[in-house]
């Protein structure tokens, strides 16, 4: 076999902060390559690297022995390399066909969108994937959306094919057939290379790994039969991750009461379609599920952001369907949302001013007509301190924190005063390890003393770590719930299959 | 009556070529993910530079180029302002106004209120007499005829070429026409200059057939028109005719009622069109079509390196 | 070409950074001017005798400066009201002439006891202005309606509508021409006894200041900086952000019609034809050189007001045009707005050839 | 009694551009034959809106630097010179169409109904249509006068000729005064006459249709059917008047001057060869009349469009109700806009 790709020493920072330090990588033909690492270790990164997306800092690119520069994405597209991203890149309100056309340019012949209509099915008949190349690509499923993307990148004639995530929003059956599918690729000579962070994928699909842990590459090109899981987990993780001891408190009355809930979706898609929940302190009731699945209309309706066509919401037995998101908060309802930068902090205000956003229209910090930024400062001293904010001070403007202190931000505002429900929604999303512990044992800690939570994620592991329920959310409706027991990750798969 | 209402119509064409060309380039402009607001400065510099061409002696085949072509390179200033510069989109747009503006008020200074040989309308002859159409239909000046073949041509480049497709995908999602090999910026530059160039051909229409004189302000609105008529379109060029068509039936129905002498509240009657393009650009939002039709990044700068 | 430039969005701007580029936009957006001034045919020694000496070193060229600064401080508060908010309010003039008229309406029909009639033309001016925004503001929460288009049209609405006004209801009896009757010497604001200034500069300075204090130091400023700089999170923490844009955005209408019964009562003393125009452009100039802040305002509406008065100056003894001042408040604008790019973005050229 | 301070150095503010075919260059062209008159140069400032704050800043600027006889050409100037008369006593001002006066103030206008009536004549002999039409810009009386004269000056020779007026309501815009030429020519209208700028005899040279063209000659802008123009000689005025000032013999009218065809402040460009010598002649002897105050163009009867009397046969307006002249005489077609 011989070489593909070959990254050496690749170096890239975003605005001074390094996401690749000294990265190498491999691949050859015929192999499947798996690229392993934790959330923010830069696996996106140096694909986005390699296919001419971002430009590197220093480093060198090899391809097929040659040195080359990749100046755009189009240039890896001649070279023969293809990728799959991990947000896909289709434009959603154009057609199937349009999208290959649009990917296509002139090339291949396809000059109109009803000669990529046909190449579209010739190729899916090939495959075996169906693809409807008349649909909108808005209107398609996330697994639909993905055959497409791959599809794409086999008609533009890849050789070296990039799969950034692709089973990350999939059910396992889905799964199983994409990777089913990507080994076939490796052995009719392409290189694959897959990204993931499922060590099962890694174990059972792959030839070859490369670990990536905080922007270096720690393991390069190592073969996969000789590793276990557990090694693999160390190399990525890098050092013991300390499992969550289970929450320690008897369920207490009941928080929240949600009653045949329905909100639309104003983009369309799927909204909630009738959800009943009901939540007592001292539980975690996890959501799992895919994505896209109505999670969020639910939880922005729960904070009063959308408002429900049917149904009830209780909050300490209070009727607070209609009210505001200020009457809510009062009666102690708390949110960290899943986009913390867009919805959880303002970046461009100062830490401070960040930690006061719920305290000042209580009157916290002053009267209607005055502010006390003093006061304002001393919280912020004490919360920064008690929550541990890295590279945080008072005056200091909180884009300038990394994702996992912005984070503790958030938590550091919701978790105050008289918490009675908090939503969590994705609250670790984009963390490393460390955070995600930190922020973890928060939210346990905030429920042993009474408080009731409600764990909103597509992180499946998250959700069996963390819940003392676990209930599974599908197509906008709750499809099962269990208690969390031995069998629970099973039960929770099962549930998901059944109805993505 | 009839008489009244034939005349009437028959002026329509003539009201609505003007804001349809403006029209016409701005869909293409936003459908390439850029709000332009400079109509009514680059219709300003179209009309201008048509003028200052046609009485220096150049033929009114060059003045209708020079216009369009000044009104280009004004747009190509607010081009690399927005697409390489990245500068606000709105902020640039009033620029482009406060520029056009500026130039033509010093450098028209001297061409002010100087006639012009113009554009003139068709005289079909026999067919002029069919009843109803035959003026409407036959009798219009030649750039009326030009204008609805840019638009119907725009509207097939625009939806059923390749450059439309890519073009289209720039102003959805430009991180998707990038991946796909789009020269994203380089697009939307091309886009912008359309722009320029059709707002030029707009305000040569108000110059060299319209009016067939310069004078300061004689724009007089109408690019700010073009710019709602967009939303009331929906980013379609077909729909756009019938918007031009009506908001040109308003503008042209007071001076035809007074003419006739009925009493009409005059100031009232001017509101008219501001108040008709106001209502009509209501319609879409409040069946809930504007935003859902209007080009996703629109008004967003791109970078390849941002998250998008 | 394009390819081999590398931008990167600067995560941390230092003060040095903000400052040099603000400097730098100024400085080549004067530099500009300065070029376009001499190839209009005003020569070099003109351009600082007549456009810095004359204008800011002059008694008689301050209190000109200060005359034209009056309204223009106003709309320039006004447009960083709704500009700070993401509200973009095209439609100062219109809300000028509301506010013009509210003033008139006040004044010619001797509302209210003399001794507070100023004052009452000048609430009733903020309020007119306030009602002339709140309509697009209505459709803009309400259904999503684009403002920067409907604020515009309104303007021409507005205008039309005092044409309709001063030509039958409001029309001078004194003369048949298309102006109201003269204010009586209660409904106009007093000469500060320099040049034509008036005491409208103190109304001016006032607001600034008030403004000052409410984006500042109440709690309804650190709200609408939250909802300018971030919307979903000031709406996922509770903060009444429709409150919030309402307010500001009435405030900007407000201010606008203050500015409109200012000139009416302090610089008209009636309202005439044409008094609002010009102002949306310069109004919302003076608000992006200030960075929105209010007491930058007072500074950038007497720059813009010594602008006017020095083309008014060239236009008088160089016979330039008036369209100058406009041309020179878009080039200052348009290179402020380039020269944030350097300050937003890093700019790397990458070397393609060397492997 | 006034009195000159020092040298006079004479400056005309203009609300237009000087040579903007219209307004601005009647006044221009009095200025230029003030320059050779007077033998001296004389400054002006163009473009100066109706704005009270611009206009002092003009008459400041010019004032302090000496110039002491300034003339201004608006009616929305008027507020703006009557503070500055009172300001500076020992500066002369004049301000054509304006409506304020004092020691130091001379409003000044002309009677442009006069020249509106000869134009009239002629308009009203050549029309095979019977229909005259105007392009107007505002509805103020010194405009409403030029339409009614017009009409009557038509009537007194055709008495079937109607005259179809249109305000545009703006001073500026052509392409609306083209378009609403083009709306009366449809109506039938065959002699269009401009009361605003040139765009309607551009628009009816066009057409093949003739015109009467204002302020200034438009001849050139209709070579085969512009009639005549109705002409400014401000000279005529003005000369004598600043002759008078600096003499120190200037009292100022507290009404403003009003002068007509008899000082020669009005009068007709040449007309062209499409009017008929006969007609050439009748206007001749009328012009001669109005010069020698035996005729005016508003003596009664003067009736109102809906037949209302405004005045009696053997009786004439008088400049106030000229000044008030807020209707349309019979034999105009077209609404009086109420602004209601
Ligand atoms: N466009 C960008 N601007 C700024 N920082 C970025 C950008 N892209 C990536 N980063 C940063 O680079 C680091 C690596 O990110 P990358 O997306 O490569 O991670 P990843 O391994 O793909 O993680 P995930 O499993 O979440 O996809 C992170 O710290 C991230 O915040
Ligand atoms: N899309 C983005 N655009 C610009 N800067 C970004 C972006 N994403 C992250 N950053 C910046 O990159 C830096 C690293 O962020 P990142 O979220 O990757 O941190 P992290 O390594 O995950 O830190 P933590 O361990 O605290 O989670 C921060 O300064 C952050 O503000
Ligand atoms: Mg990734
Ligand atoms: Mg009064």
């Amino acid at each position: 076999m011989s070489k593909a790709m070959e990254l050496s020493g690749i170096d890239k920072s975003f605005n001074g902060k390094p996401a690749l330090t000294n990265a190498n990588l491999e691949v050859e033909w015929g192999e499947v390559h798996a690229l392993l690492g934790e959330n923010g270790a830069g696996k996106s990164t140096i694909m986005n690297v390699a296919t001419g997306v971002y430009a590197s800092d220093a480093g060198d690119v090899t391809l097929d022995g040659k040195k080359l520069k990749v100046t755009g994405p189009q240039m890896a597209t001649e070279l023969g390399i293809g990728m799959v991203h991990q947000h896909f890149r289709l434009v959603t309100r154009f057609t199937v066909a349009e999208n290959v056309l649009l990917a296509c340019k002139d090339q291949l012949g396809i000059r109109t969108t009803h000669e990529a209509a046909e190449a579209i099915n010739a190729k899916a008949a090939e495959v075996g994937f169906p693809v409807h190349a008349n649909a909108i690509v808005g209107d398609l499923s996330v697994a639909e959306q993905q055959r497409v993307e791959i599809l794409k990148v086999l008609l533009l004639g890849a050789k070296i094919i990039i799969l950034d995530e692709p089973t990350a929003v999939l059910t396992d059956q889905e799964s199983n057939t994409v990777l089913e599918f990507v080994r076939k690729l490796a052995e009719q000579g392409n290189a694959v290379i897959l990204i993931t962070h499922k060590l099962r994928e890694v174990i059972s699909y792959s030839h070859r790994v490369t670990v990536m842990r905080g922007g270096e590459t720690v393991l390069v090109g190592a073969d996969a039969e000789n590793l276990t899981a557990e090694e693999l987990a160390a190399h990525m993780v890098g050092e013991q991750i300390m499992a969550i001891e289970p929450i320690d408190a008897e369920p207490g009355d009941v928080r929240l009461h949600i009653e045949n809930l329905v909100v639309p979706n104003p983009i369309g898609g799927v909204g909630v379609e009738g959800v009943d929940i009901n939540l007592r302190g001292g539980e975690i009731l996890g959501i799992a599920g895919v994505g896209g699945n109505g999670q969020q209309q639910l939880a922005d309706c729960l904070m009063g952001l959308a408002d429900a066509d049917t149904g009830k919401i209780e909050l300490n037995g209070d009727d607070v369907t209609a009210s505001s998101v200020r009457k809510r908060r009062s009666d102690g309802l708390r949110f960290i949302p899943a986009d913390r930068s867009q919805s959880g902090i303002v970046p461009d205000m100062t830490v401070a001013e960040n930690l006061a956003m719920t305290g000042v229209p209580d009157g916290q910090y002053g009267s209607l007509m005055s502010i006390s930024r003093k006061t304002m400062r001393a919280d912020a001293k004490q919360a920064i301190e008690d929550h541990n904010i890295m590279g945080a001070s008072p005056n200091r403007s909180s884009r300038l924190l990394s994702g996992g202190n912005a984070q503790k931000l958030v938590l550091a505002r919701e978790l105050r005063d008289n918490l009675s429900v908090l939503i969590a929604h994705s609250p670790t999303r984009g963390l490393d390890v460390k955070a995600c512990k930190t922020v973890h044992t928060s939210i346990k800690n905030a429920v042993e003393n009474g408080a009731a939570c409600l764990l909103i994620s597509e992180d499946l592991e998250e959700v069996l770590s963390l819940s003392t329920r676990v209930a599974v959310m599908s197509k906008g409706i709750i499809v099962g719930e269990l208690p969390m027991q031995e069998n629970t990750r099973e039960e929770v798969g099962k549930l998901m299959l059944g109805h993505a | 009556m009839e008489g009244f209402l034939i005349n009437w119509i028959t002026t329509f064409p003539n009201f609505a070529a003007p804001l349809l060309l403006a029209c016409m380039g701005l869909i293409i402009c936003e459908r390439a993910g850029v709000l332009n607001l400079g109509a009514e400065g680059l219709m300003v510099v179209g009309a201008m530079f048509s003028v200052m061409i046609i009485y220096s002696g150049g033929g009114i085949l060059l003045g209708v180029v020079g216009g369009m072509f000044a009104a280009t390179m004004l747009s190509l200033v607010f081009g690399i302002a927005v697409v390489v510069f990245r500068a606000d989109q709105v902020l640039s747009g009033l620029v482009v106004v406060a520029l056009g503006t500026g130039i033509t008020g010093i450098v028209g200074r001297a061409y002010t209120h100087k006639p012009i040989q113009g554009i003139e309308k068709f005289d079909a002859g026999a067919l002029g007499d069919i009843p109803f159409i035959g003026r409407l239909v036959f009798e219009q000046d030649p750039l009326v005829y030009v204008t609805l073949f840019i638009v119907i041509a725009g509207w097939y480049l625009l939806m059923r070429t390749n450059w439309g497709l890519r073009l289209r995908a720039v102003g959805e999602d430009p991180a998707t026409a990038d991946i796909s090999g789009v020269d994203v910026q380089g697009m939307r530059l091309v886009a912008v200059m359309i722009s320029g160039a059709l707002c030029g051909l707009a305000g040569v229409y108000l110059a060299v057939v319209s009016s067939q004189v310069w004078v300061e302000h004689m724009v007089a609105g109408r690019g700010w028109i073009a710019v709602a008529l967009v939303i009331f379109a929906r980013w379609n060029p077909i729909r756009a005719i019938f918007g031009a068509l009506i908001f040109g039936g308003a503008e042209s129905l007071t001076p035809r009622l007074l003419a006739i002498g009925a009493d009409v509240p005059v100031y009232l009657m001017n509101m008219l069109p501001y108040a008709i393009t106001l209502l009509v650009l209501l319609w879409p939002y409040i069946r809930g079509r504007a935003a859902s039709s209007a080009p996703s990044s629109l008004g967003h700068e791109f970078l390849r390196q941002d998250r998008h | 070409m394009l390819n081999s430039v590398v931008l990167t969005r600067r995560q941390k701007i230092p003060l040095a950074l903000r400052a040099s580029t603000f400097v730098l936009g100024l400085t080549v957006g004067f530099l500009v001017s300065c070029v376009v001034l001499l190839m209009s045919g005003v020569p070099l020694n003109a351009i600082f005798s007549e456009f810095v000496y004359q204008v800011f070193f002059t008694s008689l060229g301050q209190s000109q400066t200060i005359t034209t600064a009056t309204p223009l401080i106003l709309v320039g508060l006004g447009a960083a009201a709704a500009m700070k908010l993401r509200f973009w309010n095209i439609g100062i003039e219109g809300q000028l002439w509301f506010g013009a008229m509210a003033s008139t309406w006040v004044a010619i029909n001797d509302i209210g006891p003399e001794n507070i009639r100023l004052p009452l033309m000048m609430l009733a001016a903020v309020l007119a202005g306030a009602f002339w925004i709140a309509i697009p503001v209505f459709f803009k929460l309400k259904y999503g309606v684009n403002e920067i288009i409907m604020t515009l049209l309104m303007t021409y609405i507005a205008f039309q509508l005092v044409q309709h006004l001063l030509f039958g209801a409001w029309q001078d009896p004194s003369t048949s021409f298309p102006v109201s009757a003269h204010f009586d010497e209660a409904e106009k604001l007093a000469r500060l006894g320099w040049g034509n200034a008036y005491t409208g500069i103190w109304i001016a300075l006032a607001a600034g200041f008030a403004m000052w204090f409410l984006v500042d130091r109440t709690r309804f400023g650190y709200y609408s900086n939250a909802v300018g700089l971030n919307i979903v999170t000031a709406r996922s923490t509770g903060l009444p952000v429709t409150a919030v844009i309402v307010i500001s955005v009435l405030l900007s209408g407000g201010l606008s019609g203050l500015a409109g019964a200012v000139i009416t009562s302090g610089a008209e003393y009636r309202l005439t034809q044409f008094l609002a125009h010009g102002f949306t452009f310069s109004g919302i100039v003076i608000a992006f050189v200030a960075r929105f802040n209010p007491l930058g305002i007072i500074v950038a509406g007497l720059i813009i007001g010594g602008i006017y008065t020095a083309g008014e100056t060239l236009k008088v003894f160089y016979s330039l045009s008036e369209a100058v001042v406009v041309l020179i408040e878009g080039i200052l604008l348009l290179s402020l707005l380039i020269s944030d790019f350097f300050k937003t973005f890093e700019v790397r050229i990458r070397n393609l050839k060397g492997n | 009694e006034f009195k000159l301070d020092g040298e006079p150095k004479i400056a005309f503010i203009f609300h237009g551009a000087a040579d903007n075919a219209g307004w601005a260059e009647s006044h221009n062209n009095a200025r230029l034959k003030m320059e050779e008159a007077l033998d001296t140069r004389i400054a002006y400032a163009e473009n100066i809106p109706e704005e009270t704050t611009k206009v002092r800043q003009a008459i400041d600027l010019f004032i302090s630097r000496g110039h002491n006889i300034i003339v201004g050409t608006s009616f929305g100037y008027g507020d703006a010179f009557l503070e500055a008369a009172k300001q500076y006593p020992n500066v002369a001002f004049l301000n054509a169409a304006g409506t304020t006066n004092h020691d130091n103030l001379e409003s000044f206008y002309a009677r442009t109904y006069e020249g509106w009536y000869l134009a009239g004549m002629i308009a009203g002999s050549v029309t095979e249509t019977n229909k005259l039409g105007m392009v107007a810009g505002f509805p103020l009386s010194l405009v409403n006068w030029d339409i009614n004269g017009f009409t009557r000056g038509a009537l007194a020779v055709n008495p079937d000729a109607t005259n179809s007026a249109i305000f545009v309501n703006t001073w500026y815009d052509p392409v609306i005064e083209t378009q609403t030429t083009e709306a009366l020519l449809e109506q039938g209208v065959d002699v269009v006459a401009t009361d605003n700028s040139t765009a309607p005899v551009v628009t009816a040279e066009r057409y093949g249709k003739k015109s009467v063209g204002y302020q200034v000659d438009m001849a050139p802008h209709g070579p085969k059917g512009n009639l005549t123009s109705v002409l400014f000689h401000w000279e005529a005025h003005l000369i004598p008047t600043v002759q008078s000032i600096i003499d120190g013999s200037w009292e100022p009218n507290p009404y403003g001057a009003f002068v007509g065809i008899k000082e020669g402040a009005i009068g007709l460009a040449d007309l062209s060869e499409i009017a008929p010598a006969d007609v050439a002649a009748k206007v001749a002897v009328t012009h001669a009349a109005i010069k020698a105050g035996e005729l005016t163009p508003f003596d009664g009867p003067v009736l109102k469009q809906n037949g209302d009397v405004v005045i009696e046969a053997g009786a004439s307006l008088d400049d106030g109700q000229l000044w008030g002249m807020e209707y349309f005489v019979s034999g105009v077609v077209g609404t009086m806009p109420t602004g209601l």
